[in-house]
């Protein structure tokens, strides 16, 4: 059956097979819910088998045996390595500089990867009201190298965020503020800020701290892109092309990793 | 918006040494939360006290600054309850589901009952936390730099280092007027350990000044003194401790019972319109006396569904 | 006479995750700790590790600084041998007994082999492994007012509140080039678990840039998961692992032998005079190869007289 | 045989069964070792069996079987309430404002409270190197009251100590100092300070800052007490006479708290 879907696939499993492929074995990732949680666990499944995982809700070195619904989810604790503090987690382990990886998405993302995950409109009488940062603008402030991962669309790929959440390469806000464009260092950041942006379309990565389309994945075109991006998306002179998922990755996806299909 | 005025913190305490504060949660509820306090229902995910909302529900305790990492389900139902003016947190929703209804009716637009947001990340309401536990007005952080947070909230300051000369951001120290916290178990005294998730159970506990300790377990001191590495929150914090079995549902206590992850998702749709809304309150908060009331109509099929499977861990060698 | 540049911490940092690090204590003291080093031998009474200490003199490692809170007999041994050239401390002393007198001699009046002292009190140098470990260059603490310890140590500053414009003392950052941890039990990949006095293990081993965990036992993995409450050093930041039952005595580990305090008495005596001490490190130390070595010169009373009496608590539930 | 004894009592022996009177029922005490650690178990046995102890090494709410012989011996971990690591019990427990009575001695003591730990004589050429602080200052700093156990002699009662390691109730030191004289509240000391010291003669207590002799044991004169003390030591109009201790008393310190006889 996973064969015969095989050239049939979602977005997201694109995504989450692309992800995977970004995480190297032994790296110590940090790992948010939802898609970013199957791609390190792909990762894990397939080459990265050390994969080492560490949760905002303190669960480090987890070993889950069903997939995670939240960030707190039990079956992150049982099996762990080390269950520690919040303190401690933002502290010693982000703080602290043992993040590798961090991965993050958002409502909205500017060219720089400035994310927003607060309000869409304005701050004090916003039209919608975002969760937050929740643990988002200190990945950015301290992962070694951040992943983004995000759908395209020129409502979440715009020029300017309406709040910006998580930091990226450089300060680029709709509040007036003496800071703009500043860079990473004289904000004195520690992170490696954004290095690569996975979407429902193709990757980007920063150059000169701004996104270029890099890849594109197959059966996909730049108009396609451009149109999805609220920006003049900048395009790599050499676009690799991303063939489709294969076979064992998808079985993988939605057999193993995700079979009630709570993310895909 | 945020408009904090920063008290010295009342340092000096007296630390509470009764050797049996039980009370039924009704009693706990209204000797500890005042109206117009600052409160804080601890929990990450795990072991979050919908019982103690639930009371304060059904007391009708209102004018609260709701103070919480994560505000989620029972943060939403006091402020659909009308009891919050406040709401001071880092990440608000529905995880992995969606949206937190009640928050968003009466922060989209500016509507009556409204609530004041104050908001912090994670990392800085941890700090928070620890800066009020730790008896400090202020707490250092690398945080915030090229961001729109601290533009949108004044209490977010900063701080030179006398070493490196270096700037880092600071926050001001939270000392809720009372902090709940639930726990696998608990002795009289309030002696009460935890395991798995941890939160920032033991810095809201101790920055607090009063404190319950709800537990699914009420142990023997003998057995809190077997392995007093296990203790989270030393009894001599603790005002009152309260006996409630599943007393956290649909949120989760390792070992005793899994998260509800449907009711989560149910959530959404129950709690999008007031009517809908109110239809809950009339039937598992005002239509019940106390959580076990709500669990006898829950029923035992939700029991069966989310008791935990044991696993349990062998013991360790305090001999000397 | 403290004279610290500053240096900004280097966050960025390799986590360590190799799967075999099981070293012998030659191999891993070799490869881990350089002449020149900055060098925590950690343990406040409980955990202190003298096979380490002993493996430093033995390898002959010099112009150490030495730094912990209570420098106590392997520290002083350290001194006589000749090894320290900067001690940072905040108690020094043989506890309930009497005085360091390597440190003595070499603080007392300025002889040849003097030790430069820095200090602070206990609490100073915990805050000094808290910024370490939280790769802050600083840490804040209400501390050292009406006291002549700012005075003598030029490295305590201060540092304005930014809300109560209060000043609070601070301390620099500490972060030893290496580590030594001593604990229960351990797996392979450095996972180390710890229960009794926790001193300031976890801040010593996040703050250092290298590891080393000393084990009574290594364990399987899965043992370590079974309990992942009980980790207090994750293995990431481990560079070697030495398994070395009995590795701590004179000092104790709970749950597997008791304090030799009557070696503690002893020492006294053969430290004032530099030919007894001489004396016992041509046997204890220089006299053997290894710990296994000076376990069999102590002999089986030893063990008879301090291995614990079992005091086993029950283990917890992680089912869900 | 105890009672054949009690007319006979040493100096340590006084002294621990008065220090004890200075404790409370269920009082948190911040326990060192020594004649502190016997007046806290005597107090325990006798009138406070609730008394709460807590030790800088990480135990609290210890139940010792043992007399301990060092603040870290294992028998105050086995059967404790809590163990916590030495950063909770400074920054929590002391800097938190929770303890309400600390015990403190020293090589040196002046009529403000002041003590020494740390050196005799210069501090960069010290005749004799002192342990240093350990807890000392942060004790002296936080706790709510502060009790001083020290043997009177006039080289340890001193006008003016060789360096202030744990304040009193006023700075008073031989460094050059512009803080001289200040009390606790210019130094913003969030702790009651010191507030009786218990003697091998007697006893005293602070007014207005300064140490007056209000107690005097049974069988020693003022005049004693005197050329005990290194500076005209302050007598109260109505000096108190201290009984002995009674039977019951040295009869548990003799043979169930000390029976080794390590600290009497």
């Amino acid at each position: 059956m996973a064969t015969s879907n095989s050239n049939a696939y979602k977005p997201s499993e694109m995504m989450s097979v692309r992800a995977a492929q970004e995480l190297k074995n032994r790296e110590v990732v940090f790992v948010g819910i939802g898609l970013p949680n199957l791609a390190c666990n792909l990762a894990r499944a397939t080459h990265a088998p050390q994969l080492f995982m560490i949760y905002e809700s303190g669960a480090v070195g987890t070993l889950p045996d069903r997939l995670p619904v939240s960030i707190g989810d039990p079956t992150l604790v049982t099996d762990s390595l080390a269950i520690v503090s919040q303190a401690d987690i933002f502290q010693l382990f982000l703080q602290g500089g043992l993040i590798e990886v961090g991965f993050l998405g958002g409502a909205q993302v500017d060219r720089f990867g400035n994310l927003n995950t607060t309000v869409i409109g304005d701050y004090d009488k916003p039209k919608v009201r975002l969760p937050g940062s929740g643990g988002a603008c200190e990945i950015a402030v301290h992962s070694q190298r951040l992943l983004i991962m995000m759908r395209m669309s020129p409502r979440s790929f715009v020029p300017t965020v309406d709040f910006v959440t998580s930091p990226g390469t450089k300060f680029h806000s709709k509040r007036p503020s003496s800071h703009e464009g500043k860079d990473r260092q004289a904000f004195q950041l520690p992170g490696g800020g954004p290095r690569t942006v996975i979407t429902d379309l193709g990757v980007c990565q920063f150059q000169n701290g701004e996104m270029v389309l890099t890849e594109i994945y197959h059966g996909v075109t730049t108009d396609q892109v451009k149109a999805a991006c609220g920006w003049d998306l900048k395009i790599a002179t050499r676009l690799i092309q991303v063939p489709p998922p294969d076979a064992k990755h998808l079985t993988l996806l939605r057999e193993k990793l995700d079979p009630l299909n709570l993310y895909l | 918006m945020p408009n904090q005025t920063h008290h010295e913190v009342d340092r000096i305490r007296k630390p509470k040494l009764e050797t049996n504060k039980v009370r039924s949660m009704k009693e706990a509820i209204a000797d500890s939360v005042k109206a117009g306090d600052t409160l804080l229902i601890e929990g990450f995910t795990h072991l979050i006290c919908f019982a103690a909302g639930h009371e304060i529900i059904r007391q009708n305790i209102g004018g609260l600054t709701a103070v919480r990492l994560t505000p989620d389900l029972v943060y939403d139902q006091l402020m659909e309850a009308g009891l919050v003016k406040k709401l001071v947190f880092s990440w608000a929703g529905n995880p992995g589901v969606g949206s937190l209804h009640a928050l968003r009716r009466r922060s989209e637009k500016e509507a009556a009952g409204g609530v004041v947001l104050e908001e912090y990340s994670h990392y800085g309401m941890v700090a928070r936390l620890l800066a009020g536990s730790a008896g400090l007005p202020f707490w250092p952080l690398n945080n915030y730099g090229g961001t729109d947070i601290p533009g949108a909230n004044p209490d977010i300051a900063r701080v030179r280092c006398p070493y490196t000369q270096k700037e880092f951001a600071t926050v001001p120290a939270l000392n809720p007027d009372i902090t709940i916290v639930h726990c696998q178990r608990a002795d009289r005294e309030g002696n009460a350990q935890v395991w798995g998730l941890l939160g920032t159970q033991k810095e809201a506990a101790f920055a607090a000044k009063r404190v319950i300790v709800v537990a699914e377990e009420i142990v023997d001191t003998s057995l809190i003194r077997s392995d007093p590495n296990r203790t989270l929150i030393p009894g001599l914090l603790v005002d009152h401790v309260v006996h409630e079995p599943w007393g956290c549902h649909p949120s989760y206590v390792q070992g005793h019972y899994d998260r509800d992850n449907d009711f989560y998702v149910k959530w959404e749709d129950i709690s999008r319109e007031v009517k809908t809304y109110q239809d809950y309150f009339a039937e598992f908060v005002h239509g019940v006396k106390d959580r076990r009331g709500y669990m006898n109509k829950a029923g035992s099929t939700l029991i069966d569904r989310l008791k935990a499977k044991p696993r349990r861990c062998e013991g360790v060698d305090y001999g000397y």
